[in-house]
């Protein structure tokens, strides 16, 4: 698989510290799916799609920052879909989103609209403006959202907001976010023995994107994030690494 | 259909061995492979200090083949002994080691020996680290010395990873010399690959090593040239996808085969291969020693 | 579009030559690819004494590649000087030579002169005849020594093809010292095919090069390496079979391609791919001088 | 292309220099495109298949030897179908074989036969003895055969036998076997205007078997007898080295 090149036709500020780039090129992925985006001279990183032809990245690094200085007109690399994406299943569904996080799980609430699901979404940031796809979620049912600062919805981690749920109540759980929210969940699906039911997609280095370097294989199943994941389900992350640590570029571990 | 099989120092169930920066940077992934019936596997080559690599894009699946620029990114042996000792269980554990000279290579076997892998695989090989592998691979001098020093450190069986030189047998006699109680062969090609709609080489470190099915032939040619010249085992390594690949490679004159890229398509790979392997040698009643370097006429 | 090219001493209407050894050992062959478009054409590798090349199979199409072991079949200069003359005419030809010294090159070349040979291409990596090609091309002093001596002989540009080592540039920059007027890389890289069912190597003469789409990132990094250590032209000669190849050759600095294996598929290749080339710059609205090392970062 | 692995599962001598050798493969040729035969450890060397699974060789030199030495159940590889083959077309055909040259117009009679198109063949050869696929040369049509010695048919050269018909009356014509006697053909149709209705199977030096050594490329049009043929129209051979010389392994010209 060699990169596609794809122009940036379109570039959306959606939060202070996250942006939109539409491309001129069709993914194609299912969501949860990632593809490498490739900004030369710079680095290859992995990014969901948040619609069919656009990325939405935050900026938190060297790549990322490059990608912000590009403009309308510029273009990336484009290697994928890869991963194997979500699984939509059942008449009832609940969305645990954190900051960025947000960016797979709206083309997904929007795939389960159209297929009559029914969606609760919780959506956190660390502040009000922070919030991402508001109204993408809203519109595909219903959402609840928190913020650290309390500057909109539940003051607090998003995921207190599940502590008024019953998780049973929802025939499948998906969740994207910061890992130590993303562990938490784990954590309360666990105790409702809901853990098969939920899908938490990943996030741990990424090099090759293929299935054969190594980089992101998690302890102790040595699956690939890449290519058996990016999403897991709850089952399988119990016990493993997931919320305790993760490697970085060179295979240390580093505790989250 | 017994694939039992003796490799440079090594007693393996099959001859199919998963090769080294595949798959081979955690215990975990390490067994993963293992479970999926590999006779051995050989972990990411690992140095003195820590390395990130080079930046991406680092591998990319070309028409007819893999390539690939990762920069030997690696913890260091201070924090991979911990991974190796974990690893082991299953199948024979190879560590793959590099250094800048002698003396490194010396340090991190002696490193990684209290963790008591199997066996030690020199990458004197590796195409795009500038001062590594490779650099050292093309002299003979240089190989036979290193060899020397990490067999006088360790007590397990060391094997020197070669690079795909058009004269292979000179380095391959020179780690013959250095004790070496195999050599594999080969490492990737420098290669690269450009994207004529921006006009940039693809990988971030611009020219890497070419792996996979396109190399083949090449990695064949190889062994029979080593095969024919050397008195140790040859293990065969470049484009193995399929059991008849594998037998070429043993009528070649391998005593066995690793295995990277085919990953991509399937990590069953080892399984299936040795499933292949045991019907071709039932068909004709024959074993694995017979097959081997059938091809040297 | 205009594609004239001023490619190693010679003016070209577009920058696909024919490949030394493919379609060139008589003037209507030659005249033939000519007719298909060719910018130039490369004559089969004449030397000093009739060889009838090795036995077959001689030449294999792989899964990814070609695979050959001609053996360097020719009827000698004495023989082939009509030819030569014969050939000329429509495009420049190119008369590619070998020999087993500097001696023998300059016989060769001092015959074949008397047709007039538009340039001269020194065959210093044929890979698979005994003392011939590679042998030489692998070592700096001959291949510098060798340049020279053709070069006082004849007037024309001297082209040298280079075997593709690790460490081309070596021989490359001793080429440039030898006064030659472009290097042109790469020739076919050893390798071999084993035939599972009969444990017989495919070939005749058992190992041969590999050719075609499996070795051009191997051709393109030897490109980018030379475009980026010499003065002198370089010309890209590897797994050419579509303006899109071509370009990444341009790009990686090469001043032409040659194209040999690609003729299995379609004899109108030169044509199709500088239909390509010229669609791709005027899209761009740009010249292939503006695209010769663009990859060069 | 690579060889596949074909066992002889019969040896058949059908003159006392021409064996046919019968493999557990089928060709899947069209008559006159020919494989190329890989006698392990010799050569490998261009044959035109006489039957849907076998070969008949006449025995010349190093590799036909070789290929004589093998016994049922040895093995040989094999490339091909290469090479364009005959064109069947019209109502009624003319046939001029010499010597093992039949051995390509004998599966064309054949098909011939299957299309209920009539046949004429002229068949030559050194002596009676010689004579190959005389039954199935009659049972397709009607023969007349020549022979040098006199010993069946006409006492001659085959060619002779044309100077009795009209060769006006036929819709196409087919030729192989030696040089000389095609060469002969060839100015025989010329003279009776059938030159483009008339088919050679060309012989010529065969290395690489795939249109890319140039070594079968014939004067002055540079076609390849591989690829561009080995069936060529007369018209194409007129004024061409055809009959005149041919070119030996190191591509030195050989006067025939
Ligand atoms: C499957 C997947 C999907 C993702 N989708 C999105 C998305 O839709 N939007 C978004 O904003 N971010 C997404 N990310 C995270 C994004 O890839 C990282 O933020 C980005 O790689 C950081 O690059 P950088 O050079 O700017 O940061 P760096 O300076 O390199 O590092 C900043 C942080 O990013 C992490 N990181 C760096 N490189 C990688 C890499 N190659 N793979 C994974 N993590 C890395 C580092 O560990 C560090 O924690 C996704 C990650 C994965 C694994
Ligand atoms: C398209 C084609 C179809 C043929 N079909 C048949 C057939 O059905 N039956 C049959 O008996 N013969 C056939 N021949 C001829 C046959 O290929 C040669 O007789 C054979 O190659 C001789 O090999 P040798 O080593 O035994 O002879 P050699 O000792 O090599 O030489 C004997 C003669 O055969 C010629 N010859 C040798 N090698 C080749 C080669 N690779 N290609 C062409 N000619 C060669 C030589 O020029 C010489 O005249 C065919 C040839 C061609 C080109
Ligand atoms: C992504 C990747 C990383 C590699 N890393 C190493 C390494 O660290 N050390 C080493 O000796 N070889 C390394 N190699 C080379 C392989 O071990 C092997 O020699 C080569 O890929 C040819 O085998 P294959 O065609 O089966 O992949 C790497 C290859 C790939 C594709
Ligand atoms: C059948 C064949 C014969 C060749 N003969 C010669 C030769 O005589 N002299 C030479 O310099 N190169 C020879 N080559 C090498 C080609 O000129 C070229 O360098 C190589 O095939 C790579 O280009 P390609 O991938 O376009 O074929 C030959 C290649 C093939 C396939
Ligand atoms: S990133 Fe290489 S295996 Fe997942
Ligand atoms: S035999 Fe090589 S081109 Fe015909």
């Amino acid at each position: 698989m060699m990169p596609i090149n794809a122009k940036i036709t379109k570039i959306v500020d959606e939060t202070p510290s996250i942006k939109t780039f539409f491309l001129d090129l069709t993914l194609d992925n299912k969501p949860g799916q990632f593809v490498m985006v490739w900004i030369r001279e710079v680095d290859e990183i992995p990014m969901s799609p948040s619609y069919s032809n656009a990325i939405t990245v935050q900026k938190v690094g060297d790549a990322t920052s490059a990608l912000f200085k590009l403009k309308k007109g510029d273009s990336v690399g484009i290697r994928g879909p890869i991963g194997n994406g979500f699984t939509l299943s059942g008449k009832s569904i609940l969305l645990i989103a954190g900051g960025v996080g947000a960016a797979p799980l709206a083309p997904l609430v929007e795939v389960a609209g159209g297929k009559k699901i029914k969606v609760k979404t919780l959506l956190g940031a660390k502040t009000a403006s922070e919030l991402l796809f508001v109204k993408r979620f809203r519109s595909a049912g219903d959402l609840q959202t928190a913020t650290d600062d309390g500057s909109d919805g539940h003051k607090g981690p998003v995921t207190e907001l599940l502590d008024e749920l019953d998780l049973r109540g929802y025939d499948q759980i998906y969740s994207c976010g910061p890992e130590k929210m993303m562990s938490r969940v784990l954590e309360m699906v666990k105790g409702a023995n809901m853990a098969s039911k939920t899908q938490f997609s990943l996030q741990r280095y990424i090099k090759c994107g293929m299935g054969i370097c190594g980089t992101c294989s998690i302890d102790p199943s040595g699956l690939r994030v890449c290519v058996d994941g990016p999403v897991f389900s709850g089952e399988t992350l119990i016990d493993s690494e997931f919320g305790r640590y993760a490697r970085d570029a060179s295979g240390r571990k580093v505790r989250l | 259909m017994d694939l039992r099989t003796d490799v440079g120092g090594l007693r393996l169930k099959n001859p199919t061995i998963l090769a080294a920066g595949v798959l081979g940077t955690s215990a975990a992934s390490l067994k993963r492979v293992a479970q999926h019936g590999a006779g051995a596997v050989t972990t990411k080559s690992t140095g003195v200090s820590p390395r990130e690599g080079h930046p991406g894009p680092v591998l990319i699946k070309t028409e007819h083949g893999f390539l690939n620029a990762m920069g030997l990114p690696n913890p260091s042996y201070h924090e991979f002994v911990r991974e190796l000792e974990a690893a082991k269980g299953d199948v024979p554990v190879i560590a793959s080691i590099f250094g800048s000279n002698a003396k490194e290579f010396e340090e991190v076997a002696l490193g990684l020996n209290k963790a008591s892998p199997d066996a030690f695989e020199l990458n004197l090989s590796c195409p795009h680290a500038e001062g590594y592998g490779m650099t050292l691979g093309t002299d003979p001098q240089k190989v036979k010395e290193i060899t020397e020093i990490v067999k006088n450190a360790v007590d397990v069986p060391v094997w020197v990873k070669l690079p795909p030189l058009m004269n292979i047998v000179e380095v391959g006699l020179a780690a013959q010399e250095g004790g070496a109680d195999a050599v594999v062969a080969i490492n990737t090609i420098p290669a690269m690959v450009i994207d004529v709609e921006s006009g940039y080489p693809v990988l971030g470190n611009k020219v890497g090593g070419l792996s996979g099915a396109a190399i083949k032939p090449v990695a064949l040619r190889c062994v029979y040239e080593l095969y024919a010249a050397l008195n140790i085992d040859v293990i065969g390594v470049g484009g193995v996808s399929s059991w008849k690949d594998a037998i070429e490679f043993i009528m070649a004159g391998a005593s066995a085969v690793e295995i990277g890229s085919a990953i991509y398509d399937n990590i069953n790979v080892f399984r299936n291969i040795s499933k292949g392997i045991a019907q071709f040698l039932e068909k004709r009643q024959r074993t694995l020693d017979d097959m081997r370097g059938v091809a040297q006429k």
